[in-house]
């Protein structure tokens, strides 16, 4: 082993990081059952324990001067051929620093409220293993000094997330969904490997330090577009951004706990952390970050109508989800990488709790998901509503909230930068999330009680609430404590990273945050008006909107539109290869040789009559074949 | 025209005659007959190819003793009724003909190349047959071919084995089973 | 003792000369012991072998074994083992235990079986080992019938007409091979059918006869491999062959023929072997997507995995004739990967059929409830099959993607999207075996037995160890390697994907 | 008196002539016995016909050492090595041919015949003597011999499929023959001598005869494709081998190719090896022919001797691929293959006797279905001996097709290698079949096992088995035991 | 002797020849007998006159031996048909076809 840049020795223990929830994954894979209840404590105390290790490194890393703020660990050699080489090298600077803080920490109150909510769960044990192996890859991936090591814990998260959305494999659609998530992230990854193996053939090497830090003239501009172009696909699949957003939806066939920790706060945050990482190479491209931010923008709205007309309330988040991770892309495609990974901190914040909450009223109301049937349900359930509130209200943007900050700050970049249009859309995107999230927030905890699950809900026990608790306040004060602008505080930590944040003139800051929490407000208002206030009959008038409502609630019928375009015809095809082309075609003509000689056989016999004159015949007309031939030759 | 001349235009064209009409014939003891004649001529040729001894041999052996033993079985067999001459076999003729045919034309091709229609025999065979074709003949096949000529006594014995064992008329039932195996063979 | 290659190589045969030998009086079960002992010595002598291996000997081969055994036709008994070779006998003498293991279920002749068991064993380990062309072929010719005995007397229904079609196929494609190999000696003058006496006489022949002779090789091997469109016996012969059948089919029988491809086709016509690098490689990258399509829709679980084997397979074909270090290694890799990959998925194939009597994946369905240890081990299996990073699979498939896509990105890329495929059908399949409620008839079935874990937990093992240390093959792989690639390589080429970012050699930049 | 002069006493060498000597005296002490012996006992008939044959063979390994002239009595009967080999092949076969003759008639039920051993004595002795004829006169009187023997032990049994087999062959040997002594009318027209050096000689020189020498080389290659059943002079063959009795199917399919062969080998190598360029195209086409009308025609049959019949014929259009190499190469390598295929032959011919039981019954495939269990020994056996024909190592059949197609690839012949090639593949498929049907199905009726004295008989029996047996294994292991003696053996003398 | 020594041979070409046909064409076995008999006197009568043309006795010895063996063909061949005509009532050789294909 052998570290770079240690000044203390605490970095020494780097990686123990994430070998800790490795082994804990392993003892509870094969004794879990045995654990019981134990199991889901020693998890989270597993976790818990990365947490605080995460947060020693950190301080180490913090009490350095901003040059020194690199560590990196070499463990082995893992893929060594030729000259080429791929080891297991960890790398924290402050980019990784920042996220190895947000999934120990986030993972670990997940952990803990996951106890609660998986009690009495037949595979108990496995479900924590699962967790902690999740948390092992995600901390792999943004702790790898390679793209390569990158790539396993980039699979490794795909297949928790498999295993974990099909937790409960019993249903068939759990199954197909699991199914859905991993090979539809698997096209971006396959795309991103095609990446990788062309910066191995530019660079003859993985390693961040060798391909980020190349002069700007080692490779062509087109080469650097292609390749950031096929990483950005593996972040479009990871990220669920449009097109390969349809998996994410489906994706909360996991258990909720699952949705907060993978599909909301951390594995899907691990597009954002690859182009942010790779920035560079963006650069370089320079319309590979024009790619980025349309995808961002365009996969905002789109997934925020969705969300809007969703009844679903683990759907609505999802759409909400995939809505915020475009608002993160459009950050990055404008070079604003504090501004993504401020949201990405914050998000993982309040979206993680809203996840959790929604599983506490899931919880409280027998796996209940359909928002039709809430309602009034911040008076039956009042930690989990208030928190939820203050999550919803994050999202919605409102001032101090950590979201607020993240939005507001992206939206103020694109007008600084004179990408007015951008600003447009993205002002049109934050109404939509403050219209939908209100909608949510109204229709689940406000206004009357609409089914009897409603009226009799409970309130969970505080092995839940607590964690909704401190995500609650992670989501009040990140914003005020990380905030914000070009001196904020995590702004200036990525710096070595991320380079300085752009400038611009163009409206003031405090302008366009009037003018953002005022579009906030309004929305939640009318979403108060139409959902809680029980005057409007907002399911009367989503009839007459139809069929538009249904459009928007389908996805706007993309999933649909792959089946018919490529899984069904995909599937004829592969029919067709199979039991056409395979077994009539070339098996066929393998048979039809092996039948035609059979058929040869079977009528060369009739040659041999049996008639001992055909037999002489045959015998001079051979005798008078070698003579003729003779006789050429004379 | 030479005596031998003479000899070969007379006699040839009877020699191939009664070899066609052996071919011809329905009835086997004539066709028989017909190849006795051929084979008179034949020793006739043997004469005038100055070998007297194979002339006699020719007559008394074959003439003789094979010709009446083929006689002998036609007539012990009752097979002299005649034949069905109707050819069932598919092209069988025309393919025959037309292969015999061929292999004539190859025959005199090779002849021609070989040795040529003009080359006569040398003269100087009185020399070989000295003091006479038996004498002469002898003197070859007791000293030079002594071997072969015994070897053929072994020839004998087997011919003379043969007809001891296949001439014995205790033949035994046909078996069921090989019955079946018949069948299942004959398409 | 310098016998250690011919003692590894025949030992089995001996074993099956004993259980042959003890006829009646031998158990069956004591004939399953002596099969598995004289398996499990076989496997400890090659690991000595392993042990003397020396990845840093300048010769190409070691431990060589040199004898003449017929002069007259120039016959040598010649063996010797390099980096490539060493991991085939390994994989050969740790598979054939494992398999006698799963075999114990077995019951219709098993001394019979035993000793056509043993027999394979010998004549697989003997292609590796040989370094006479014509001894090769003996053992390459041998082992098609203890492996038709296999598929034919213990198969499913359609036995015979999987084994007949096995065999004849191979037959078919080993009789160019045989030409070729003759033809060769005899421009050599008759001598020898040694591989070094070869190996000068094929680096004298015009370029034309080169090739013409590459492509006998080729075929043979091609088959064996197998390439599309070649391929048709290998899903047929999978499916119909007993349990051990299959794992050793796809194992290692498969192996000969990539492994010949290595030994013989680039290093005998290393100009040849440049000229049809693109006409090979065009057949793998479809080998690698047909197989995967064809995989896709199969509900035979069985003809599934053989399906996924010619793409797996030709993975390892692409990356042999990409002549990069990375590519050639991935590619050797890749075979030992993908017979420790499949062999358990067929081992597990085997175990499930077993219990529920049915490979129809549309029979089956919630297989996890009932036993989820025996479908954890799937799963683990199926992933280290579909090239999850961390297990076995990737390291091989990545390093041959990465190897090939410097040389040629049109094939790199097309091969990287069988990765996708991969998922699914070995995703889809899985969820319909193991996914969803569980029928009715299946509720009561058994979890893994103790036997079944003796079974099966070797060889996940090895799946995580090679995906984790994969290093601990390649390290002899690579010296191997470099010698093939430094005879075939062609001039001005890039071999190392390492040099790239050095710009010696220029590409083509993207627009 | 007279005449003492002009009849000198030829000089008479007769040792080499020692072991055809030897087969004759006991074939007549044979008959002898069966004429004058009131009731006789088939196991001295065995015991007369393998002393014979012992001393036989005794003699023949005295001459391996000869070194005396190259030819004796006047020059027509060679006394080299190839001639002591090809006598020693033989003799093994012979001797195999007469243990599964006992065993035949003793469980045939058939009538007991006699004069088996004397005509197989009698066949092997025209065998031996043709091998080393170096005369065309020896040849044909040799060919004569050995035919007639033929004919009759074809139809010993009187069975009616023997009787027919016995008529064909009989009319198309005899129309054969007549082809082959035209043959050798030519070559002695051509070059004036029937002496097999003489004539070598002869045509060296050229000259405007070379057309009737090559007549005559057609005519005697059309003789001799017929004795070796090679197509399209094969068609007797299945007939034959399917109507005689088995034992005597057993030592003809191997006796005569090696005798045909082995006489062939000197027509070709000593007498016409001047005009190579003109025979080698001749062999190749009859090869090539042989081998694939054999093979394909094979797969359709139903019956096991007839389908042996035709691998037969295959064979000998692989022993005649070997033959297109001129000189010694082709020499050892068709002499090699004549070894392996005379021990799986009669290898596989005496394992279909053991499994026939009683005469000619169930000789059709499908009786073969679940022999391993009913009759395991044979159903090994049988495996070998097929592996073997299709040539699979590590059998004698795989090291046979090497040696042909090394010797047919040094003369240049590919082409012709690669129909060999592909065709064993097609081979292989009627070969597999017997295997599958033995190993892979039941049995049809448990009961029918063929052998109705029990497990000792069917012991005893395979035991002679056992000879082939072993020399099909150890001549694909350790071939190199045999390929030394055949070079030595390889070389002519004239 | 005047006579070309060719022509003789091409007589004996066109007997042997007729005695092929014989062969091929006839039915009755002892008919197809006799013309294997013609043809071997076809080959006599080329062998007699190569002799004449070589000047040497080889060929007519050839010839001698040849009767001697056509004698014993004879016998064996009869005894071979008279077996077949006992068994089946007929010499006819298109009736035996138990052995086929």
């Amino acid at each position: 082993m052998f570290t770079v840049g240690s000044a203390s020795g605490v970095g020494n223990l780097l990686w123990l990081v994430p070998v800790v929830p490795l082994a804990i994954a392993v003892v509870n894979l094969f004794i879990g059952r045995r654990l019981g209840r134990l199991a889901g404590v020693v998890a989270s105390v597993a976790v818990g324990l990365s947490f605080v290790l995460s947060s020693v490194i950190v301080m180490d890393l913090l009490s350095r001067p901003t040059e020194e703020r690199l560590e990196i660990q070499r463990l082995y050699e893992w893929i060594s051929v030729g000259r080429f080489s791929g080891g297991v090298d960890l790398r924290l600077d402050v980019l990784s620093a920042t996220m190895i803080l947000v999934i120990t920490g986030v993972g670990f109150l997940i952990h803990v409220y996951a106890i609660g909510y998986m009690e009495g769960d037949p595979r108990y044990g496995r479900f924590f293993s699962y967790l902690n192996l999740f948390v092992f890859f995600m901390l792999l991936l943004v702790l790898a000094d390679n793209y390569l090591l990158l790539y396993v814990g980039w699979e490794g998260v795909g297949l928790c997330s498999y295993l974990l959305i099909g937790f409960w494999f019993e249903k068939p659609e759990n199954a197909t969904a699991a199914k859905k998530a991993f090979v539809t992230t698997r096209i971006g990854d396959t795309a991103m490997l095609i990446g990788l193996a062309l910066i191995v053939s530019k660079f003859g090497t993985l390693d961040f330090d060798a391909v980020l830090g190349a002069p700007g003239d080692t490779i062509a501009k087109g080469t650097a577009t292609a390749i950031s172009l096929l990483l950005f696909a593996g972040a479009i699949g990871k990220s669920a951004q449009v097109p390969l957003h349809v998996w994410l939806p489906d994706a909360m066939a996991g258990p909720t706990p699952v949705s907060a920790l993978i599909h909301a706060a951390t594995m899907v945050t691990a597009g954002v952390y690859l182009v942010v990482r790779s920035a560079p190479l963006f650069e370089l491209s320079g319309v590979a970050l024009t790619v980025v931010l349309i995808v961002g923008l365009v996969t905002a709205l789109f997934a925020a109508t969705c969300a809007l007309a969703q009844d679903d309330i683990k759907r609505v988040l999802a759409y909400s989800t995939i809505s915020q991770l475009g608002f993160m892309f459009m950050a990055a495609g404008m070079r604003f990488y504090t501004g993504a990974m401020f949201m990405l901190v914050a998000h993982a914040f309040y979206k993680a709790l809203m996840f959790l909450g929604a599983g506490s009223v899931m919880h409280g109301m027998h796996e209940e998901t359909d928002l039709q049937r809430m309602g009034g349900l911040i008076r039956r359930m009042p930690i989990t509503g208030w928190t939820f509130v203050i999550g919803a209200l994050a999202l919605a943007g409102i001032w101090p909230l950590a979201g607020f900050f993240a939005k507001d700050q992206i939206l103020e970049i694109a007008n600084h930068t004179g990408r007015t249009w951008i600003y447009l859309l993205g002002t049109l995107g934050a109404l939509l999330s403050a219209l939908y999230i209100g909608r949510l927030v109204f229709l689940a905890f406000f206004g009357a009680p609409r089914s009897d699950e409603a009226r009799h809900a409970h309130e969970s026990p505080p092995v839940m609430t607590v964690p909704l608790v401190i995500l609650a306040a992670g989501a009040v004060l990140a914003g005020l404590f990380l905030s914000t602008s070009a001196e904020g505080t995590l702004a200036r930590f990525l710096e070595p990273i991320t380079g300085p944040v752009p400038h611009g003139e163009g409206l003031s800051t405090l302008a366009l945050s009037v003018i953002a929490t005022a579009i906030a407000l309004s929305a939640l208002a009318v979403a108060s008006w139409i959902y809680a206030s029980g005057r409007v009959d907002w399911l009367g008038i989503r009839e007459r909107l139809q069929p538009l409502p249904r459009a928007a609630a389908s996805g706007w019928y993309v999933d649909h539109a792959y089946s018919t375009l490529f899984v069904k015809p995909g599937i004829a095809a592969a029919r067709f290869s199979a039991e056409v082309l395979d077994s009539k075609g070339v098996d066929g003509l393998v048979n039809g040789v092996g039948g035609g000689v059979r058929r040869l056989a079977a009528s060369g016999r009739r040659i041999q009559t049996g008639f001992v004159r055909s037999y002489a015949l045959g015998f001079f007309l051979g005798a008078v074949g070698v003579l003729v031939w003779l006789g050429t030759r004379l | 025209m030479p005596l031998d001349n003479v000899v070969f235009w007379v006699f040839a064209p009877i020699s191939v005659a009664s070899a066609i009409g052996m071919l011809l014939m329905r009835n086997a003891v004539h066709a028989a007959l017909f190849l006795v004649v051929n084979f008179f001529c034949l020793a006739v040729f043997y004469l005038i190819l100055d070998a007297p001894f194979l002339f006699a041999v020719q007559i008394i052996v074959y003439a003789g003793a094979i010709m009446v033993l083929f006689l002998f079985v036609i007539m012990l067999l009752g097979v002299d009724r005649g034949d069905d001459l109707r050819e069932r076999l598919f092209a069988q003729r025309p393919l025959a003909l037309a292969l015999g045919a061929g292999f004539v034309i190859e025959i005199v091709l090779a002849v021609r190349a070989g040795i040529g229609f003009a080359t006569k025999a040398p003269a100087g065979f009185d020399a070989v047959n000295d003091p006479g074709n038996t004498q002469a003949i002898a003197k070859v096949l007791f000293r030079d071919y002594f071997f072969p000529f015994e070897a053929t006594s072994i020839l004998l014995i087997i011919a003379a084995m043969a007809a001891m064992v296949l001439g014995q008329r205790k033949t035994r039932a046909v078996t069921q089973a090989e019955l079946e195996a018949m069948e299942t063979t004959t398409p | 003792m310098n016998k250690l290659l011919t003692l590894t190589t025949f030992l089995p045969l001996l074993g099956a000369v004993m259980v042959l030998a003890g006829g009646r009086a031998l158990k069956d079960d004591a004939a399953r012991w002596l099969a598995l002992g004289v398996s499990l010595a076989t496997f400890i002598v090659s690991l000595v072998i392993l042990g003397r291996f020396d990845p840093s000997a300048r010769e190409p081969f070691q431990m060589v074994e040199q004898a003449q055994w017929v002069e007259s036709i120039g016959l040598t008994y010649t063996l010797g083992v390099d980096g490539v070779s060493i991991w085939m006998i390994l994989l050969t003498t740790f598979l054939f235990p494992v398999s006698i293991l799963a075999s114990w279920t077995v019951t219709a002749d098993v001394r019979r079986f035993m000793a056509a068991m043993l027999v394979l064993e010998t004549a697989v380990i003997g292609t590796f080992v040989a370094l006479d062309l014509l001894l090769f072929f003996l053992f390459f010719e041998a082992l098609l019938v203890p492996m038709y005995l296999l598929i034919g007397g213990w198969g499913g229904r359609r036995r015979i007409y999987a084994a007949i079609k096995f065999f004849l196929f191979t037959m078919a494609g080993s009789a160019f091979l045989l030409l070729a190999i003759l033809f060769l000696y005899s421009k050599g003058g008759a001598v020898s059918f040694r591989y070094d006496v070869l190996l000068d006489v094929a680096g004298g022949l015009p370029a034309t006869t080169a090739r013409w002779l590459f492509l006998a090789f080729f075929v043979a091997f091609a088959v064996k491999v197998p390439l599309v469109p070649l391929h048709t016996w290998l899903p047929d012969a999978h499916t119909e062959a007993p349990t051990a059948g299959s794992v050793l089919l796809a194992a290692l029988l498969l192996k000969v023929g990539t492994y010949g491809l290595i030994r013989f086709n680039l290093v005998l016509f290393p100009e040849a072997s440049k000229y049809f690098a693109t006409f090979v490689g065009v057949i793998a990258v479809i080998g690698i997507i047909y197989g995967a399509v064809n995989a896709l829709i199969q509900t035979d679980i069985k003809r599934l995995v053989a399906y996924s084997s010619i793409s797996h397979l030709g993975f390892v074909v692409l990356g042999v004739f990409a002549f990069t270090q990375q590519g050639v290694t991935g590619g050797v890799l890749q075979m030992v990967n993908h017979g420790l990959a499949t062999g358990a998925l067929f081992l597990l194939v085997g175990m499930v059929y077993e219990r529920t009597h049915t490979r129809d994946l549309d029979q089956m369905g919630g297989l996890a409830s009932v036993m989820p240890w025996l479908m954890g081990a799937f799963l683990f299996t199926a992933f280290a099959s579909a090239g999850l990073p961390g297990l076995n699979g990737f390291v091989g498939e990545f390093l041959v993607i990465v190897g090939t896509f410097a040389v040629n990105h049109w094939f790199g890329a097309l091969a990287a999207t069988a990765v996708v495929l991969a998922a699914i059908y070995l995703l889809w399949s899985y969820q319909r075996m193991a996914f969803g409620p569980v029928r009715e008839e299946h509720r009561l079935l058994p979890d893994v037995s103790l036997r079944e874990v003796v079974v099966l937990a070797p060889v996940l093992a090895l799946l995580l160890v090679f995906g984790v240390a994969p290093s601990l093959l390649t390290d002899r792989i690579d010296p191997s390697v470099e010698a093939v690639i430094a005879r075939v390589a062609p001039e001005g080429q890039l071999t190392d994907v390492g040099d790239a970012g050095s710009r010696a050699i220029a590409f083509e930049e993207f627009p | 008196m007279i005449g003492q002069a002009a009849l000198p006493t030829p000089e008479l060498v007769f040792e080499p002539l020692l072991p055809e000597l030897a087969l004759v005296a006991f074939a007549i002490a044979g008959l002898l016995y069966e004429a004058l012996a009131k009731r006789s006992e088939p196991l001295v008939h065995l015991a007369i016909g393998l002393v014979g044959v012992a001393l036989a063979a005794a003699t023949s390994l005295w001459l391996w050492n000869w070194d005396g002239a190259a030819t004796v009595l006047g020059g027509t009967v060679a006394a080299d090595r190839f001639a002591v080999l090809a006598r020693l092949l033989l003799l093994t076969v012979a001797a195999l041919g007469l243990l599964l003759g006992y065993q035949y008639f003793a469980r045939s039920g058939d009538e007991q015949k006699g004069e088996f051993t004397p005509l197989l004595l009698f066949a092997t002795s025209g065998m031996t003597l043709i091998v080393a004829a170096a005369d065309l006169i020896v040849t044909f009187l040799a060919l004569e011999i050995l035919s007639l023997s033929l004919y009759v032990l074809t139809g010993l049994t009187g069975r009616r499929a023997a009787n027919e087999a016995a008529m064909k062959y009989f009319l198309l040997g005899a129309f054969s023959s007549a082809f082959f002594l035209y043959g050798v009318a030519m070559a002695y027209g051509a070059t004036g001598t029937t002496k097999i050096g003489a004539m070598a000689l002869a045509l060296t020189g050229g000259g405007e005869t070379q057309a009737l020498a090559l007549l005559g080389f057609a005519l005697l290659a059309v003789g001799f494709g017929f004795k070796v059943s090679a197509a399209p002079f094969h068609m007797w063959t299945p007939d034959v081998y399917q109507g005689a009795p088995t034992p005597v199917v057993a030592f003809m399919s191997a006796a005569t190719k090696i005798a045909a062969f082995g006489a062939l080998i000197r027509v070709l190598d000593v007498a016409f090896q001047a005009l190579a360029w003109d025979w080698a195209p001749i062999v190749w086409v009859l090869a090539a022919a042989s081998i694939v009308l054999g093979s394909i025609l094979a797969i359709a049959q139903t019956n096991v001797k007839r389908m042996l019949a035709y691998s037969s014929i295959a064979h000998a259009g692989f022993i005649l691929t070997g033959l297109t190499a001129p000189g010694s190469v082709g020499i050892r390598s068709a002499v090699f293959y004549l070894v392996a295929y005379a021990a799986m032959t009669v290898g596989a011919f005496g394992t279909v006797m053991l499994v026939s039981g009683r005469g000619e019954e169930r000789t059709r495939i499908s009786d073969y279905a679940g022999l391993a269990r009913t009759n395991p020994i044979a159903a090994a056996l049988m495996t070998l001996f097929l592996l073997s024909l299709a040539g699979i190592p590590p059998t004698a059949g795989f090291i046979a097709k090497v040696n042909v197609f090394s010797a047919a690839i040094d003369a240049g012949y590919w082409g012709l290698v690669l129909i060999g090639v592909l065709l064993s593949v097609a081979a292989a498929f009627f070969y597999l079949r017997v295997i599958v049907l033995m190993y892979m199905q039941e049995p049809e009726e448990v009961s029918a096992t063929g052998i109705a004295e029990g497990d000792g008989a069917v012991a005893g029996d395979a035991a002679v088995l056992a000879v082939p047996a072993a020399a099909t294994l150890l001549l694909g292991v350790f071939p190199g035991v045999i390929i030394g003696v055949i070079e030595k053996a390889s070389v002519l003398r004239w | 002797m005047r006579t070309p020594i060719a022509y003789f041979i091409v007589l004996s070409g066109v007997l042997f020849t007729l005695g092929t046909l014989g062969v091929l064409l006839r039915k009755n076995a002892l008919l197809i007998f006799m013309s294997v008999e013609l043809q071997l006197n076809a080959v006599n009568l080329a062998l007699v006159a190569f002799s004449r043309m070589h000047l040497a006795l080889d060929g007519q010895v050839l010839a001698f031996f040849s009767m001697v063996v056509a004698a014993a063909e004879v016998v064996v061949g009869l005894a071979i048909i008279v077996a077949v005509y006992r068994r089946r009532g007929t010499v006819d050789v298109d009736k035996a076809r138990g052995l086929a294909g």
